[in-house]
């Protein structure tokens, strides 16, 4: 077969390399964006605040989840700043008292059984072990869904979204759990 | 079954288990892969139809792969093993040594209604070479296959310059809406193509001179009256039988004009080796 | 009009009576195609199968049909590594018969698990031990060998041949066929084997748990005998079952006869093994695990006579066919292939439906199982498709190679005798 | 088995239950099903089809009025020690023994939905999710967090509570413990017999209950000549009801016990 | 044409090939699978805050104490309260799913309520001397307006009868046992012999009857293999219905009379008899228990001697002065027939079911008004005018009267777990209102009139504390009876209850051709309600319990009415018939069909019945 005769496949593998690299990966998450621009910097830096001001643990060592409006609502009576961002967060949440959806990045499918207390009392890991750097976030990155499965992007570990998280995968957690020697049985994460 | 795969651990089991499965699997796929290779190579050396005309040749019925000393009495009973070139067969050779100088019966033969000139050789396939002066062959039909196929509706000669291959096809003929196919008996280089008006269909200028496959002299008549045979066997298979001629011996040309179509393609293909 | 595509040398019906063949079976395979789907959307409870009776119809006859199938491997085995030429007359046809059986158990199977998105799991994180895990690798392994035997016979189609590539692939495909052959013996052993382990390994099942020999129990090694031993029975009953419905002789007597006669003398050794494994089973691995062999055949409908049964479909048909007087007789021959058949069929019976019938706790009840609708619709989906496939194979495809020759012959000097008649 | 060095304590989770002591009123039943997400039996479900981790069989001697006398056995998964059956045969490793408690796992979202375990489980202590879980409108909102329901299609069985197991060690991190405070664990059945025939505990604990019984002459494992190393221990004072836990020792069934 | 298709073809392979070598196909393998891990129809469980919370089940008259585990303040899973008096951290199969009640099936969420509250208005209006002149006044002389209480003692007992108090005509009835004072001490019994009563199925507080199982000796009789008589130390079978033939054989046999006629009767030998009444006397402290059909065996306990030691006169919890000027408790036996106009029954709190002929032989002919209060529809519904939907367990808060094997008063509430659907109705309240009382605060005042009473200590089931009535402040006394407490009573010294008499119980069904069998009545513990969707495990998924609407048989009784295994049919009393699955059941005894009591089945079985099964 001569050159020209191999044109046809190249192009048909070269069309499948694009779409399978290029098109699938957008094509397969949806996205949405968080309820409110949030920044943590802003917070972190202007008011001086802690990761536990707000995600506070509970008293038995459980991630007592996203802080509720009220907690927001302690500083953000009135517009704080000259943000638009703040301005419609006070009037679409703040003085309707109307509750934030915010997307938890870090959700795990039902079949995982997550605890923070043996990770924050035992293990003794910080918060950017696992969720990276979220304090230098400046805007919120957009919530991203898989489409068939239905999963955070996030979970889908490292490579997934760059870097951004250093991976909540099973294989992330195995890894670590495996160097501590601490992985027995599927049951010991799943429920 | 990835090494890197979590939950595996390795184990004498795992390494048995997965090792006789990796094997399969590169047996198999080797295997397919060379079968393809080797007949990428087939392809492109242009052997396809030496590969053809082999599997056609022993898809013959066993009768119709009689040797030509069979025919002649030679031998009692002996199928060729080389697709009908003699020039490849040493068995050949020992007859045709032990033959007294071969003994044209005549000018030519008269049979059946059909005369076959001795001037020329004869293929199994019912096409004739005949040597020219100037180092060409004319090659055309014999009277078996004009009378059996009568004048063609359609040809579809090869062009000039074209490369014959041995008992590749030659010429296609339409006739009946039927696409025959004719064996060519030599190889060789399409010199000039002329038709059924014609005395012959192509002038060829022949690979080798050596055209010792091809049927010649007194091996003619004992080889008609076979294909006779032959082509009552065919006919009777349709329930068909030849009527008898003028002379009262069947008569090919009236097979040829009037047993039905699906017949006489069947027969057709048997005498054109085309199964 | 389809002519051109049936083999040359041959007679077949015509077209629209073809058709009017296929017209049922086609109708069967939609019904059962529409029964598959239920199970599929709805899920298994569409079928009769329980907690209880977790394997219903379909692993019996999975279990069955592949047994049957082996006649696939095991002509191939012998003609292309034993050198036995003249089962050249229905290799073709062997392959095919493999083909169904084994692609009809693939789809069963399919379907009969309840999560077939996850198929591939047993792929990805196979667990070694387990006897289904050796099932499916090898199962789908064979079914991937058998459909490369069966492209050349495809290839071969008077039709197809006429493109080049094609021609040529078919004719060096062809010269290596051996080495498919040997890989397909080597596969079939295997999960033939291990379909026999997959209940001999059941400790908690003591009607169906043997002791082992090495790593696998003894039913592994009965299972591969047992297989052999039928397929070449059963190879002969479908020539034979052909040849009465296309009214055609398609291969020699002999060829059949000595399909017989190999079948015959497995069946002798398998009889022999399976009747030193019953009496130690009987006497020791049972009473091991605190059962008694009577309370197996306490429960009706499955007394003792289910294991005569057994014994007995394997014994008249293994003297029939090592007698050479009787199996020249077509009669005789043919229905000891039938009766090998039936054997197999009740033995792989008694291992699956019986097993999961008879309690375990002494306080647990006996139980019946009848399969659904559903579940018999979407095994007759298989039967359908087989014989679609087979009969449009043995259209347009040189199942049995000699077929040709044959009608020459019979054209030249007519044979009257039945196409069985022996010399 | 995944990891090599195992940090902490290896437990053997066993029970031992007072057969004597049980009315078979079912509070366990139905305990277990709350407490594991088990959903209603769908409309067509049988004592064959349905789903019930833990299931409490009568027994009668066999005998007629006035000798008649009737047992309740409890029945869930047994835990096998060795050999064990289901994980044996799982083709893809959805079954595990974890070496940490003894615990037979069952991993739905592995799960083929093949049943060969089904097949393998001399103690029908493993069920298959025929249907889709369905569960009457507003009552999803009473599942339990620490369970994750089951798709249909997949096998399930009990698990000693493993939801419980998993708060308990969280109990014991917020305490800076990596094993769980003994006795803070104990499956829902136990937790919810009113007459307390089901005692837990860990059987390399020479103090706790299975481990007692295991030297108790009165106790008996049920099929334990199959080998497969149960870990629940029955007792009764009644000779005839332990011989029921011995088939090599028991005349065939004389009738279906109803169960 | 020929050249492109090949391009085509070119081109399509190619694809293929390059396929292998990107994400997609893999990551969608990988997605299908993960997708069958939550697709449709898989639920996912809310989370939320863990909280325990604690209060006491109202599904039946034991009310164990209860500890409720809570997601976001919705209770998951229930469990007994360790180390309760009475309840002993037992609780039952249906205490366990009680929190799924108000998802049952068919709950009733809304009604004619203003119909209703206008119905009794202008009957208390109508009955009242007052304005007899009202144009409305149909009322004529001797009729009632009647509220029946089916689970009395309770402070809504108290409201109603303090509505009907208020209005004249006005009757407060009861279905209670004769006995309505009297409680029995099983720690102090020896002996007990139970004539049908599921000792050990349900009756009285579980916990309790279990703790104390070991020291006493049981004797069950009965006519059926109930689960009590299976696991009992003697099992006495009589025949259906004879029980109180049986009783008078008894105490006849203790005044060493004649048992000839009772032996005749039951079916037992005389022997039995005598060795039972000898059983009673020698190994004292005996307790007799009578059983749905046979409430006159109590009278057998003055005989044994254990009249004040094992059966002792239990002193109501303290009420408010102000309620006692009230309605008479009225038993609906001692209920004229004909005389209700307007009866309003109140089973929002099961207790027992009394077959619809018992009550309607009570109602006027020409059309009475019935109103029922209910939470489910399987009940009254089918009998009554209007049906008001109510709160159940644990929707609502109520307080739970002591139960029958509680010698001391208990005052306990069940707290609301989860909220009552909107629409729903409070009986008491509502009755109160329509006669023009305020009874919105009844329990608050009861509770305050037990504390000011002194009397008895409080225990809080968070800590487990005791703490005497009379050092709790009012408000923290009711602060804690709604986290989860019980107030019990001091032991007084015992005192027996009035003396019972023998009434003559009804004789056995007599032997009827064309109703060959007996029905008897078995699950009767918590019959009358539906019970959470999950008893499917009991009875549907498992064997162990008698499914509603299911009947047992004989395989020969079986086989003698043409019914298979699981097959429907037809159950025919002399009162009607009702459709019922058939269970062949070995050990029932030949010529019963063992019916679980459900409303419709009591209806036309009451206790005991001649019957017939006919397969549909």
């Amino acid at each position: 077969m001569n050159f020209w005769g191999k044109i046809p496949i190249l192009a048909g593998v070269l069309a499948s390399l694009c779409v399978g690299w290029i098109g699938f990966p957008r094509v397969i998450y949806s996205s949405r964006p968080q309820p409110v621009a949030f920044s943590h910097p802003v917070h972190a830096q202007k008011a001086g605040m802690l990761c536990v001001d707000c995600h506070a643990p509970r008293p038995d060592g459980t991630y007592a989840g996203v802080p509720p409006l009220s907690r927001c609502a302690g500083c953000h009576t009135t517009n704080l700043g000259p943000s638009a961002a703040e301005k419609t967060f006070i009037a679409e949440y703040v003085k309707p008292k109307r509750e934030p959806q915010w997307a938890v990045y870090a959700r795990q499918p039902e079949n995982v059984w997550f605890s923070h207390t043996p990770h924050i009392r035992i293990a003794k890991l910080q918060c950017e072990e696992c969720h990276g750097d979220q304090a230098s976030s400046g805007q919120p990155r957009p919530y991203q869904e898989d489409r068939i499965s239905g999963y955070s992007r996030d979970i889908w570990g490292y490579e997934a979204v760059g870097g951004a998280v250093p991976g909540m995968k099973m294989d992330d957690c195995i890894a670590c759990h495996r160097r501590e020697g601490l992985a027995h049985s599927c049951l010991d994460c799943h429920k | 079954m990835l090494p890197w795969n979590y939950g595996l651990h390795w184990s004498i089991g795992t390494a048995v288990f997965l090792g006789a499965f990796y094997t399969v699997l590169v047996i198999v796929v080797t295997t397919v892969i060379s079968a393809a290779v080797r007949s990428r190579r087939v392809l492109r050396d242009g052997d396809a139809d030496a590969v053809r005309w082999n599997s056609d040749f022993y898809a013959l019925p066993a009768r119709d792969r009689a040797c030509r000393h069979e025919l002649t009495g030679e031998v009692a009973q002996r199928e060729c093993p080389n697709g009908f070139d003699c020039r490849k067969c040493d068995t050949h050779r020992m007859f045709l040594d032990r033959r007294t100088a071969s003994t044209p019966g005549g000018k030519s033969y008269e049979g059946f209604g059909m005369t076959f000139p001795l001037d020329r050789l004869y293929h199994r396939g019912h096409t004739w070479v005949r040597r020219e002066r100037n180092g060409t062959v004319t090659i055309g039909l014999d009277d078996f296959a004009r009378h059996l196929v009568g004048r063609p509706d359609a040809l579809d000669l090869p062009r000039k310059g074209e490369r014959l291959r041995l008992n590749d096809t030659a010429w296609r003929m339409r006739k009946r809406n039927i696409d025959l196919r004719v064996v060519s008996p030599i190889a060789g280089i399409v010199l000039e193509t002329d038709g059924p008006d014609g005395e012959w269909y192509l002038r060829v200028r022949p690979e080798q001179p050596d055209l010792r496959h091809l049927l010649e002299g007194f091996e003619v008549q004992p080889w008609v009256a076979r294909e006779m045979e032959r082509i009552q066997a065919a006919l009777s298979a349709w329930g068909q039988a030849p009527e008898p001629g003028n002379n009262g011996q069947p008569d090919i040309a009236a097979v040829g004009a009037d047993c039905p179509t699906a017949c006489w393609e069947a027969v057709c293909g048997a005498m054109f080796l085309r199964p | 009009m389809d002519k051109r595509f049936i083999p040359a040398g041959v007679s077949r019906c015509s077209t629209g009576r073809f058709l009017l063949w296929l017209a049922p079976w086609a109708a069967m395979l939609l019904f059962g195609l529409y029964c598959a789907g239920l199970c599929l959307v709805k899920g298994l409870n569409q079928t009769h199968m329980n907690n209880r009776f977790a394997f219903g119809l379909w692993i019996f006859l999975d279990l069955t049909v592949i047994a049957l199938g082996a006649g696939a491997f095991f002509t191939g085995f012998l003609l292309y590594i034993l050198k036995r030429k003249e089962l050249r007359a229905v290799i073709n046809s062997a392959v095919a018969m493999g083909l169904m059986c084994y692609g009809g158990a693939m789809a069963v199977l399919g379907v009969d698990v309840g999560q077939p998105l996850r198929a591939w799991f047993t792929f990805w994180y196979p667990n070694v031990h387990s006897m289904l895990t050796e099932v499916t690798f090898c199962i789908s392994c064979y079914l991937t060998v058998l459909l490369i035997e069966y492209v050349p016979i495809v290839l071969k189609n008077r039709k197809l041949r006429q493109v080049p590539s094609f021609l040529v692939f078919e004719h060096e495909l062809h010269k290596l066929v051996y080495v498919f052959a040997g890989v397909g013996t080597f596969l079939s052993f295997f999960h033939q084997g291990s379909l026999g382990g997959l209940y001999g390994v059941l400790r908690g099942r003591p009607f169906a748990f043997r002791e082992e020999l090495g790593i696998w129990p003894s039913t592994f090694f009965l299972f591969i005998l047992s297989a052999a031993a039928v397929g070449p029975s059963f190879i002969l009953l479908t020539t034979w079952l052909v040849e009465k419905i296309a009214r055609k002789r398609l291969v020699r007597p002999q060829v059949l006869q000595s399909l017989g006669r190999i079948s015959g003398l497995l069946l002798a050794a398998y009889v022999l093994l399976k009747t030193v494994d019953t009496l130690i089973w009987l006497g020791r691995t049972t009473p091991r695990s605190g059962f008694l062999p009577a309370q197996y055949y306490a429960w009706r409908p499955f007394g003792v006579w289910i294991l005569f049964a057994e014994i007995a479909l394997f014994l008249v048909p293994m003297v029939i066919l090592l007698l050479p007087k009787l199996r020249a007789r077509a009669g005789w021959l043919v229905s000891a292939a039938a009766m090998a058949c039936c054997g197999v069929a009740v033995n792989r019976f008694v291992l699956t439906i019986q097993t999961l019938a008879l309690p375990t706790l002494s306080f647990d009840r006996f139980l019946q199982y009848l399969p659904s609708w559903q579940e018999t619709g979407t095994f007759l989906a298989v039967l359908a498709s087989a014989v679609l496939v087979y009969s449009i194979s043995f259209r347009y495809f040189e199942l049995f190679p000699e077929e040709g020759d044959l009608r020459r012959e019979l054209l030249r000097a007519p044979v009257t005798e039945p196409a069985l008649a022996g010399k | 088995m995944i990891s090599e060095k195992k940090p902490g304590k290896i437990c053997r989770y066993g029970m031992a239950i007072d057969i004597d002591k049980c009315t078979g009123c079912g509070a366990c039943v139905i305990a277990c099903a709350v407490e594991n997400n088990v959903p209603p039996g769908n409309e067509g479900a049988t004592d064959l089809t349905g789903i019930t981790w833990l299931r409490v069989f009568k027994v009668d001697n066999g005998e007629e009025y006035p000798a008649r006398q009737a047992v309740y056995f409890p029945m869930m998964c047994q835990q096998c020690g060795v050999e064990t059956p289901c994980y044996l045969v799982c083709p893809q490793q959805a079954v595990d023994v974890d070496p940490a408690t003894g615990v037979v796992g069952q991993m739905p979202e592995r799960c083929l939905g093949c049943r060969y375990c089904m097949a393998a489980c001399p103690y029908h202590s493993r069920y298959f999710n025929w249907w889709d879980p369905k569960w009457p409108a507003g009552m999803e909102k009473t599942l339990n967090p620490d369970v994750a329901p089951r798709m249909r299609g997949v096998v399930e069985k009990c698990n000693y509570c493993h939801g419980r197991w998993h708060a308990a060690r969280q109990r014991a991190a917020e305490a800076g413990l990596r094993d769980i405070i003994p006795g803070d664990y104990a499956p829902a059945c136990v937790e919810a017999c009113p007459a307390g025939a089901i005692q837990f505990g860990d059987l390399n604990d020479p103090s706790s209950a299975p481990a007692k019984a295991a030297k108790d002459p009165e106790s008996f494992r049920l099929l334990v000549k199959l080998g497969t190393e149960p870990k629940v221990y029955y007792h009764s004072k009644r000779e005839w009801a332990r011989r029921i836990g011995d088939p090599s020792q028991a005349p065939a069934p004389k009738e279906p016990a109803r169960g | 044409m020929q050249n492109t298709r090949r391009n085509a073809l070119k081109f399509i392979g190619g694809a293929a090939a390059g396929a292998v070598f990107t994400p997609a196909p893999w990551r969608l393998i990988t997605d299908t699978a993960l997708w069958s891990e939550n697709w449709p129809g898989v639920p996912r469980p809310p989370r939320g805050e863990i909280s325990a919370r604690f209060t006491n089940c109202s599904i039946c008259p034991a009310g164990c104490g209860v500890r409720a585990r809570c997601v976001g303040g919705q209770p998951v899973s229930l469990a007994g309260v360790a180390g309760h008096p009475l309840s002993r951290g037992g609780l039952c199969a249906f205490g366990v799913a009680g929190h799924h009640l108000p998802y049952c099936p068919g709950r009733l969420t809304e009604g004619p309520v203003e119909e209703a509250a206008g119905a009794i208005a202008r009957a208390a209006a109508n009955c009242n001397p007052a304005n007899a002149a009202s144009p409305l006044a149909v009322c004529s002389p001797g009729e009632t307006i009647a509220v029946l209480d089916l689970r009395p003692g309770r402070t809504a007992s108290w409201t109603y009868r303090r509505a009907m108090g208020a209005v004249k005509n006005g009757l407060y009835l009861t279905a209670a046992e004769a006995f309505s004072g009297a409680a029995v001490d099983l720690a102090k019994a020896r002996t007990v012999v139970s004539l049908g009563a599921p000792v050990l199925d349900g009756w009285g507080t579980p916990g309790n009857v279990l703790a104390a199982r070991a020291n006493f000796r049981l004797i069950q009789v009965e006519a059926i293999e109930s689960r009590t008589a299976s696991l009992a130390d003697l099992w006495l079978r009589i025949r259906p219905g004879s029980a109180s033939t049986l009783v008078l054989g008894i105490a006849a046999a203790m005044k060493k009379g004649s048992v000839t006629g009772a032996a005749a009767a039951t079916g037992l030998t005389e022997r039995q008899i005598t060795d039972l009444a000898d059983e009673l006397t020698q190994h004292g402290p005996a307790l007799v228990l009578p059983g749905y059909d046979c409430p006159e065996a109590w009278a057998l306990n003055q005989l044994t001697g254990g009249w004040g030691e094992t059966v002792v006169a239990r002193q109501e919890a303290p009420v408010p002065e102000h309620w006692k000027n009230c309605a008479p408790v009225t038993r609906l036996e001692s209920a004229p027939d004909g005389s209700i106009r307007t009866l309003i029954i109140d089973e929002s709190a099961p207790g027992d079911y009394i077959p619809w002929n018992a009550i309607r032989r009570k109602l006027v002919a020409d059309n009475p008004v019935v109103i029922a209060f209910a939470w489910s529809p399987g009940g009254y519904r089918r009998h009554s005018l209007f049906t008001l939907p109510t709160a159940v367990f644990p929707e609502t808060l109520e307080d739970i009267p002591a139960a029958t094997d509680s010698p001391a008063a208990v005052f306990r509430l069940a707290v609301p777990l989860v909220a009552a659907p909107a629409g729903v109705v409070n009986p008491p309240e509502f009755v109160a209102k329509a006669v023009g009382i305020d009874a919105s605060n009844a329990l608050r005042e009861r509770a305050d009139a037990i504390q000011k009473a002194g009397r008895g200590v409080l225990i809080a089931y968070a800590d487990g504390r005791y703490t005497p009535a009379g050092q709790v402040r009012p408000d923290d006394f009711w602060k804690a009876l709604n986290q989860g407490a019980c107030w019990m009573d001091s032991e007084g010294r015992r005192t027996a209850p009035p003396a019972a008499d023998f009434a003559a119980g009804d004789a056995p069904p007599a032997d009827d051709a064309r109703l060959p069998l007996v029905a008897v009545l078995a699950e009767t513990a918590a019959a009358t309600a539906p019970p959470s969707p999950l008893m499917s495990k009991l009875h549907r998924e498992s064997n162990l319990r008698l499914g509603r609407s299911r009947a047992a048989l004989h395989p020969g009784t079986a086989r003698a009415c043409g019914a298979g295994d699981g097959g429907r049919a037809v159950l025919e009393t002399s009162l009607g018939k009702c459709e019922i699955e058939v269970v062949v059941d070995s050990s029932v005894p030949p010529g019963v069909v063992q019916v679980a009591a459900a409303p419709e089945v009591i209806d036309i079985c009451g206790a005991s019945a001649r019957a017939r099964v006919a397969p549909l």
